[in-house]
């Protein structure tokens, strides 16, 4: 009988996915970063399309020019076409964003996991972390770039050799705020009992942490995700931005706004594109995660 | 809780030992030279005889244990005569000197906490004084406008890289307006009102670029914690005491709320000195992170080597720090 | 009046380490130093030597050089004083010439008191100089302001490995300039007073003094261009229209001066291709499959439009040239000027009646080589620029080009185990800027001479980068070593010169002047690239 | 008592001191407006106890908090009236209301473990409810305090003054939570299910202190709960609510004996009495009555027996399990926590054993030992053939298919993220017992054996209700086809009739599969009715043991008596007979390093009945 009445305030069907998607869409933040967000990868990936100018071709009687219809975003001191270039960049520093994060996500997670669910590695792992924490990233940069570039280079080409050096580099550095968090997360979910019944019904623990644990803490992992795509175009430009980074004829954001700072007062475009490219990125990606936790919030799943 | 502690602390040693050596062998590693910003006119063999006079022939390991000795003999039984005044044994032992300067880094690191402090240290400070009441309101008057806009406010906090922000305030406030200087005069000393408005002045910009990023990232996790406990069983018992909502607010859910968001404020405590690398860059505040910077490219070992160990120190205590709090805040965690 | 003109307000965008230019090499320490300590003769902006606590310069005319040339004897200025008020003697040159020869004191200034085999005091205001074989030029010891004279009285406790340990001394050395160091932060700001004992009793102008470091180029630029917070900035590496715009808000003015900086691209003589691994770059590895053929050298050198590069990249600071030795005018080639203007035709006609055609992608080959290159530099953006420019221009002549750039502690460090140090040279073209010290170019000029060519054998340790060989060369310079005469000097070194160029041991593109940028408040100001930019401080003053 | 009719107004002398008409209470879900009590009407006389009684989600808690007017303002709204004294509290400002709250009215709620602030000591919460609304000195407030934790009986109140909520127990926590609402004599408090979340033997504590209390303060009660035991007694009179409507409402004595509501009786015959089973040997089913027509649907009848002449499927010797305690700086062994301290017993096809004891007893222990989900210390068991304590990770994962585990709490043990259909084929698969279909098959089988419908098993289990999901639940746990259940609370968070439910379903269960059961619970009504034989376990120790009927109707161990007095009998009629339950707290199972736990010795009261000495 009270399982009739329950059935009756249940809604009828849908799928998990759909209750989030439905959870998704009633944050108005969430929706508006989802459609910016999917307007600047548009606009940086199929841009090109429309905007044919190769944004690395010198024109150098144009340079230093305003908005104009040949060049919409204006050109640089040497005469590239800033539209292009911030399209270029925008792939590159997109890529860079979503691969690091990817990277320091499946580390961090993996870190996290561990040592919340293994109390006896906990000790040494929330330890690594520290180091990491103490890592100074400049240094390990070259470190990483002296002993790898070649190799990467031979096997992958200059550009993607170096793509992986980057991505690796902000990667192995930004995974610890990930790890620590999925660790507090995997030590509340671990007390459940649905972890001990599935433990009880004899199932190998890896199959537990994949199958129960990570689905569970997918939250804190969607949300560090989105800050993790933020901060890795900011770590980017920040390199960039202090001369490491990418090849000067590899345009990213954060290049080109370090390069257009000096520019602000001849060529305020030059900064304000990219500048407005990273912090609209960003935001909108940081509304996204806020969306995506609410929706995945526990106390929206159980009514 | 105090055996709590003193093991983090014993167990603190070794992990130092591990992080330092590590962090030495990547310096070690690093294919930056310290006399890479030499005129090329400097002949290679005197280039030899200096690498030599900085001990850079020595082995690996020599150098390292030097490094530890002197770090953790030498500089400590320095500072105990200089406070002292008593002197032990000669008096005469060899401190870490940093490469690009021949002075003692821990002296470079003194001359440089200060500006360190003041911008960096207290822009966090206001970022938490500011945060605190902002999360506050943006938690209890959830979805209300203030909600909306704080929220976006410390979004664009947050998403707006310092290093745009702050060139754009560079060229508004100190090319085109002229109000406030684009260069930090450490040699400023306040003693007179004039001479504080200019402190303030030179403050300006970058403690309000910094405390804009402090106050987004701390109000997002005072308003989080907020809602977390707005609804606890123990509000609706508060409430049905009759305890007046003032209190209720800033006396229950507060005071519950702030307990994560202190060990949050503790583990970002380190942060200051490592300074902001980036923002100190941008408006000149010679501070510790510009210090690193500058060794980092100068490839100054024992000065990177020092500043970030000292940095790994402050995040392992923090660490300990943030865990002790939550173990007084919190009654029921009992450590041990 | 002396320290009528209140505080002189220095900016130098990369910071001070030290005040003691023995121990640091850094061209900002020696500049910040020559505030306070003095050389016996120094260059004027000129090149022209001028006495400064020597009475005057010796010469084999005056007697001064002995004339077997080796040896030579300086008398120092009458009633010379330290700062602290003690007398200048010979002694303290002695001590000098100790100090930083002394075993394990790492001196950074050494290469100077080269050759040097006593310094003795004649009397105690004359000092004679003696060298183990004769020096045509013996104007080093103790000339300019990498070589000046330290108190050895404050410095005498510090001599070898101690050296580094004097931190009071080297931070606050006392010295005989206009001024004198009253607080020094290190790699932040330096606060100057005027001295007391200066010799001029009516010099400095400026009471005080602040040596403020810190920051990037432009910024430097806008305090004094633009904000006018400070008087003076040092290298105003910027580009020029930015530069341009500042000026025009009229709080300062920009000064250049041409010393014998150039800004080159190497062309790498020895095959670099990274499956040859450690051979690369030296001559096991066997000559490049497509550089050594002159007519690709020449090829690239002629496709470059160096007036385009000095306008985007250096405006005033910098003169398209053909020439490694760009200066001192009595050695600067006129004959070597094929390369000065751009000329794609006659490039891409070199290289078709070479045999390298264009393939369908456009780059030309012969015999399987592409003229594909890997060009690498170090991280500047005026740098990355030009390496974007000559990157489309080669590309006009079917030459494909990869940038890198590298850390400049990394390039220019001499770490053996980094590939990616400039000697090394792990890349068939890389650009950087050299020069040499003073007026004399021998020993530059002895760079190119094949047994200077970096291997693993000398610890990549060699001035001859592009490992260019040629025996006709080397025996100029023995020549050059032999003869004493400036006029039949300069012969010789114009016919190096002009060899390099028209060999193409590397292609010359910018002959670089030093920028610095002050206040129009500020006069006196006479730009040197001899010297230290602030040799003349204690003239300057603020205009009323 | 004072007999008030329904419609107060005929009162004697002094009126009612809470009078409710025609209270509607409305949420705002996805922007509609959604009632969830609707029209309630009731009075409630000084020194009287009215009860609300209710299943879970039938509005009790939404009509308490409507009165004290605590939910959230802006997604919910209240119509009707609540006049307390005749003072209307609907329409009072927010500050009025709030020197209404704590002083006039005042409240407990269900979960004593987060109902105080777990950051304030105990002392300082009660004072601030006196402080609040009186104006005294610390001092004084202080004073109360300490008559007032006195008064609720805690022991050593002085010293407990500065105590934090963590530091007490459940029972402890709610006597603070009386003390509390007791600080300003309020003349009419509210008990939102106080007992609910407690063990039999504090319940019992805790309902005789309001009742004493309220004798001696001669305050109203409204009570609210979902335990007809509990209500029958402490009431006065008797509030039925069922989908946000009061359906019946009179004299508790009237609603036991005479209810007429469908839904009433559905309610009472679910209430598993005590003492019940006279005379019956083996388990029975509880009889389920359809709310709407009021007929019985599921009639009671007895269930299977046991054979005892096959070998046990389950033979525990001497289990014993202890937690070290570290402490100290290098983290040294001081001490163990004996939880399960040599415990022996055997379990044969289709029996169920019941393990009984207050909470913290090692009952659960016990269970995950069994299926070393922690690790015994020492003993022997012995399962379906396997040498359970020695097995090898490969064996013991082939072991638990012989044993099955069923957890207490129905919201936490399935996992919120995997479609039902997946938790429940999910052992089998992980087993690779057969393909995805035979996985299929087998689960949607078993979903419809435990009453559920197949095509359910695309839903969330978020989607279903408390009772629905234990089923789910056990459907999974009978996934391997196990021999052994465990099941650790299984029914004890559920409401009555469905907890009813489930029991019949177990015991349907085991005769067609013939499982063996060992049913963890602390409910001795429900272990009466489910099992062939009990334990009684306290303080990690079996102290009686036996068939369920013997232990029943001649318990000997005085922690077994003192166990069968705490329950709550669903009698009016016996309604003040008091228990003189001590008010100690639950002992404690640390032991120092070291510690020789004493030989027992066990005495035989007749076949099977054992009882420790
Ligand atoms: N704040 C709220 N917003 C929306 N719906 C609510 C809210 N609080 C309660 N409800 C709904 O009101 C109904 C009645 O809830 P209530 O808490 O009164 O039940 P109850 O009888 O006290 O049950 P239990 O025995 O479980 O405590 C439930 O369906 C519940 O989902
Ligand atoms: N993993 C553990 N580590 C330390 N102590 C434990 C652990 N698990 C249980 N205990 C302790 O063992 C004792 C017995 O616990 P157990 O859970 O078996 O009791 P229980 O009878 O099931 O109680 P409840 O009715 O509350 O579930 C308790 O004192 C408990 O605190
Ligand atoms: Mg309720
Ligand atoms: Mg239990």
């Amino acid at each position: 009988m009270t399982d009739a009445i329950a059935t009756i305030e249940t809604k009828a069907g849908g799928s998990f996915a759909r209750d989030l998607w439905n959870q998704f869409r009633a944050h108005p933040g969430g929706v508006a970063g989802l459609i910016v967000f999917v307007f600047i990868v548009a606009a940086v990936f199929l841009g090109p399309l429309i905007h044919t100018i190769d944004p690395n071709k010198i024109d150098i009687r144009a340079k230093n020019q305003g908005p104009s219809l040949a060049h919409p975003f204006g050109t640089d001191n040497l005469g590239h076409d800033m539209l292009a270039q911030v399209m270029a960049g925008g792939q590159i520093s997109l890529a860079v964003g979503m691969t690091a994060m990817l990277l320091a996500l499946i580390l961090g997670t993996f870190v996290g996991v561990l040592s919340g669910y293994f109390k006896r590695i906990d000790g040494l792992l929330m330890r690594i972390t520290d180091l990491f924490l103490a890592l100074p990233l400049l240094p390990l940069l070259l470190v990483i770039i002296m002993l790898f570039r070649d190799t990467l280079r031979a096997a992958f080409g200059p550009e993607t050799g170096i793509f992986i050096l980057i991505v690796f580099v902000i990667g192995v550095t930004s995974w610890m705020h990930t790890a620590r968090i999925v660790r507090g997360d995997v030590l509340a979910v671990k007390s459940q009992e649905f972890v001990l019944a599935a433990k009880a019904s004899g199932m190998w623990e890896y199959r537990v942490i994949l199958k129960h644990i990570l689905p569970n803490v997918m939250s804190s992992i969607m949300v560090s995700a989105t800050l993790g795509i933020a901060s890795a175009i900011i770590t980017e430009s920040a390199l960039s931005f202090l001369g490491l980074g990418f090849p000067s004829d590899f345009p990213t954001w954060g290049r080109l706004l370090y390069d257009g700072a000096n520019f602000l007062q001849i060529n305020p475009s030059r900064v304000l594109w990219p500048g407005l490219a990273i912090s609209l990125t960003v935001l909108s990606v940081n509304y996204i995660g806020d969306a995506i936790r609410d929706a995945l919030d526990p106390r929206m799943l159980k009514r | 809780m105090f055996t709590f502690t003193l093991r983090r602390l014993l167990f603190a040693v070794p992990t130092l030992l591990v992080i330092s050596f590590i962090i030495f062998a990547l310096l070690d590693l690093a294919p930056s030279d310290p006399l890479s910003d030499l005129p090329l006119t400097i002949p290679p063999e005197v280039r030899a005889q200096i690498r030599e006079a900085m001990g850079l022939d020595q082995p690996f390991f020599v150098r390292y244990l030097r490094w530890l000795q002197q770090f953790f003999v030498n500089e400590p039984l320095n500072i105990f005569e200089q406070i002292t005044g008593i002197t032990v044994g000669t008096g005469e032992r060899m401190r870490v000197l940093s490469w690009a300067t021949r002075s003692p880094v821990v002296d470079l690191i003194v001359q440089r906490l200060p500006q360190t402090l003041w911008v960096v240290g207290l822009s966090y400070l206001f970022g938490v004084l500011l945060a605190i009441p902002i999360g506050v309101v943006s938690a209890y008057r959830q979805y209300s406008v203030f909600d909306q806009i704080g929220t976006f406010v410390s979004m664009v906090g947050y998403s707006v890289p310092t290093f745009f922000t702050g060139v754009l305030l560079i060229v508004i406030f100190s090319s085109w307006l002229q109000w406030f200087p684009s260069i930090y005069d450490t040699n400023l000393v306040v003693n007179d009102w004039g001479s504080f408005i200019l402190q303030v002045k030179q403050m300006f910009l970058p403690v309000m670029v910094l405390t804009l990023y402090n106050t987004s990232q701390i109000s997002r996790f005072v308003r989080a914690s907020m809602l977390d406990n707005l609804h606890q069983d123990y509000v609706r018992t508060a409430r049905a005491k009759g305890v007046k909502e003032k209190v209720v607010l800033l006396v229950h859910v507060l005071r519950n709320s702030l307990i994560p968001v202190v060990t949050v404020i503790a583990l970002g405590v380190p942060t200051i000195f490592s300074g902001a690398i980036i923002t100190e860059q941008i408006f000149r505040v010679n501070g510790l992170g510009q210090l690193l910077i500058t060794a980092i490219q100068g490839a100054d070992i024992p000065l990177v080597q020092t500043l970030t160990f000292i940095f790994a120190v402050l995040i392992v205590l923090f660490n300990l720090i943030a865990d002790v709090l939550y173990g007084i805040l919190d009654p029921r965690i009992r450590y041990d | 009046e002396r320290g009528s003109d209140g505080e002189l307000k220095i900016l130098f965008w990369q910071a001070v380490s030290t005040m003691n230019p023995y121990l640091s090499g850094g061209t900002k320490e020696v500049y910040s130093a020559s505030m306070v300590l003095e050389p016996l003769a120094r260059y004027d902006e000129t090149g022209t030597l001028v006495p400064m606590l020597a009475a005057e310069i010796p010469t084999v005319e005056n007697g001064g050089v002995a004339a077997d040339l080796k040896s030579i004897t300086w008398k120092l200025k009458p009633d010379l004083k330290w700062s602290d008020g003690s007398p200048v003697t010979a002694d303290d040159a002695i001590f000098t010439w100790k100090y930083c020869t002394a075993p394990d004191g790492g001196c950074a200034q050494s290469a100077y008191y080269e050759g040097v085999t006593n310094v003795e005091a004649v009397d105690p205001s004359t000092i004679k100089v003696s060298f183990a074989e004769a020096k045509p030029y013996p104007y080093s010891a103790f000339v300019g302001a990498q070589s000046p004279i330290i108190q050895a009285a404050q410095f005498k406790d510090c001599l070898g490995p101690k050296a580094p340990e004097c931190t009071a001394a080297n931070f606050g050395p006392i010295g005989t300039g206009p001024f004198v160091v009253k607080e020094f932060k290190a790699n932040d700001v330096i606060t100057f007073e005027a001295n007391k004992n200066y010799r001029d009793p009516a010099k400095p102008a400026f009471a005080t003094a602040t040596l403020k470091g810190g920051g990037d180029a432009a910024s430097a630029a806008r305090a004094v261009l633009e904000t006018g917070e400070f008087d003076y900035a040092w290298n105003m590496q910027v580009e020029p229209e930015i530069l341009a715009t500042m000026v025009a808000a009229g709080k300062g003015k920009l000064v250049t001066a041409f010393g014998t900086q150039v800004e080159r691209i190497d062309v790498n003589a020895f095959a670099v291709d990274p499956s040859l691994g450690d051979k690369r770059s030296t001559k096991e590895a066997g000559p490049h499959p497509a550089l050594k053929d002159i007519a690709v050298r020449k090829a690239l050198s002629l496709a470059i439009d160096r007036d385009i590069i000095d306008e985007t990249g250096y405006g005033e600071a910098g003169q398209p040239t053909c020439n490694i030795l760009p200066a001192p005018d009595i050695y600067k080639s006129t004959d070597v000027d094929w390369c000065l203007k751009q000329d794609l035709d006659a490039a891409n006609k070199l290289l078709d009646d070479a045999g390298w055609a264009k393939g369908s992608d456009g780059i030309r080959a012969k015999d399987g080589v592409r003229l594909s290159f890997l060009y690498q530099s170090s991280t500047n953006s005026v740098r990355q620029a030009t390496q974007a420019l000559v990157k489309d221009m080669w590309s006009q002549i079917g030459v494909e080009v990869e940038l890198r750039n590298i850390a400049a502690s990394v390039f220019f460090g001499g770490d053996p185990a980094s590939p990616d140090t400039f000697q090394k040279f792990y890349a068939d073209v890389q650009m950087y800027t050299n020069n040499f010290d003073g007026t004399d170019p021998e020993k530059y000029m002895a760079g190119w001479m094949c047994d200077k060519i970096p291997s693993p054998a000398n610890g990549w340790q060699g001035e001859n980068i592009v490992r260019y060989c040629n025996e006709d060369y080397d025996k100029l310079v023995v020549e050059l070593g032999k003869t004493s005469k400036l006029e039949e000097r300069a012969v010789i070194a114009k016919k190096l010169n002009d060899m390099l160029t028209n060999d193409v041991a590397q292609i010359p593109l910018i002959h670089r002047g030093s920028v610095s940028s002050h206040s129009v408040t500020l006069e006196g100001v006479k730009m040197n690239a001899w010297d230290s930019e602030l040799w003349n401080v204690a003239d300057w003053s603020r205009k009323k | 008592m004072v007999e008030v009719s329904v419609n107060g107004n005929a009162a004697s002398g002094n009126g009612p001191v809470l009078s409710v008409r025609d209270l509607t209470t409305s949420f705002r879900v996805g922007g509609e407006w959604r009632s969830v009590v609707k029209d309630v009407s009731f009075d409630i006389a000084p020194k009287e106890t009215v009860a609300i009684v209710g299943e879970s989600g039938s509005g009790k808690s939404v009509t308490s908090l409507s009165i004290m007017r605590l939910l959230p303002a802006n997604a919910s709204r209240i119509e009707g009236s609540v006049k307390l004294n005749g003072r209307e509290l609907l329409t009072l400002g927010q500050e009025d209301m709030r020197k209404v709250r704590g002083n006039d009215i005042a409240m407990i709620f269900q979960e004593p473990m987060t109902s105080l602030n777990p950051i304030f000591p105990i002392g300082k919460q009660i004072a601030e409810a006196i402080t609040c609304h009186r104006d005294v000195s610390t001092a004084e407030a202080n004073a109360e305090v300490l008559r007032l934790l006195d008064k609720v009986r805690i022991p050593n109140a002085k010293g407990r003054f500065g105590d934090y909520p963590h530091q007490f127990s459940g029972g402890m926590r709610q006597r603070v939570m009386i003390a509390m609402a007791l600080a300003s004599r309020p003349k009419l408090l509210i008990a939102d299910e106080p007992t609910t979340a407690l063990d039999v033997t504090i319940q019992g504590q805790i309902l005789d202190l309001i009742k004493v209390l309220q004798e001696e303060e001669g305050m109203a009660v409204l009570f609210i709960t979902h335990d007809m035991g509990v209500v029958a007694e402490v009431s006065d009179r008797t509030i039925v609510m069922f989908r946000g409507e009061a359906v019946e409402t009179g004299t508790t004595d009237d609603i036991f004996n005479r209810g007429k509501h469908p839904y009433t009786r559905a309610l009472l015959s679910a209430v598993p009495r005590l003492g019940s089973m006279g005379g019956r040997e083996r388990p029975m089913r509880f009889p389920v009555i359809d709310i709407a027509t009021g007929e019985t649907k599921v009639p009671e009848t007895e269930a299977g027996g046991v054979d005892r002449t096959k070998r046990p499927v389950l033979e525990v010797k001497n289990l014993t399990t202890r937690f070290d305690i570290h402490s100290g700086l290098f983290g040294r062994k001081s001490g163990a926590v004996h939880a399960v301290e040599n415990v022996s017993f055997d379990l044969r096809e289709g029996e169920t054993l019941s393990l009984v004891g207050e909470s913290g007893c090692g009952k659960s222990t016990t269970g995950r030992s069994i299926t070393r989900l922690v690790e015994p210390t020492a003993g022997a068991i012995a399962l379906d053939g396997y040498d359970v304590v020695r097995l090898d990770r490969r064996s013991l994962r082939n072991m638990r298919r012989s044993i099955q585990m069923v957890f207490q709490d129905p919201f936490a043990s399935l996992d919120p993220r995997m479609s039902v259909g997946s938790a429940v084929m999910e052992p089998f698969v992980e087993h690779g017992l057969g393909s995805k279909a035979e996985a299929r098959d087998k689960a949607a089988d078993l979903l419809e054996r435990v009453g559920l419908k197949a095509d359910m098993m695309r839903r969330y289990p978020h989607e279903f209700s408390g009772g629905q999901r234990q089923r789910i639940a056990i459907a999974r746990s009978l996934m391997l086809d196990p021999k052994v259940i465990v099941a650790d609370e299984a029914v004890s968070a559920l409401d009555v009739s469905i907890k009813a439910q489930v029991c019949n379903l177990l015991l349907d269960l085991q005769q067609s599969f013939n499982l063996a059961y060992l049913f963890i619970s602390h409910d001795m009504a429900v272990v009466e009715r489910v099992s062939h034989r009990v334990a009684v376990m306290y303080l990690g120790e079996i102290v009686e043991i036996g068939p369920r009927q013997a232990v029943f109707d001649n318990p000997q161990h005085p922690y077994t008596k003192k166990l069968m007095a705490a329950v709550p009998v669903p009698d009016p009629a016996r309604r003040s007979i008091r228990r003189n339950i001590s008010t100690d707290e639950i002992k404690s199972p640390v032991r120092p390093v070291g510690y020789q736990p004493p030989q027992r010795q066990y005495r035989e009261v007749s076949a099977g009945h054992l009882v420790q000495v």
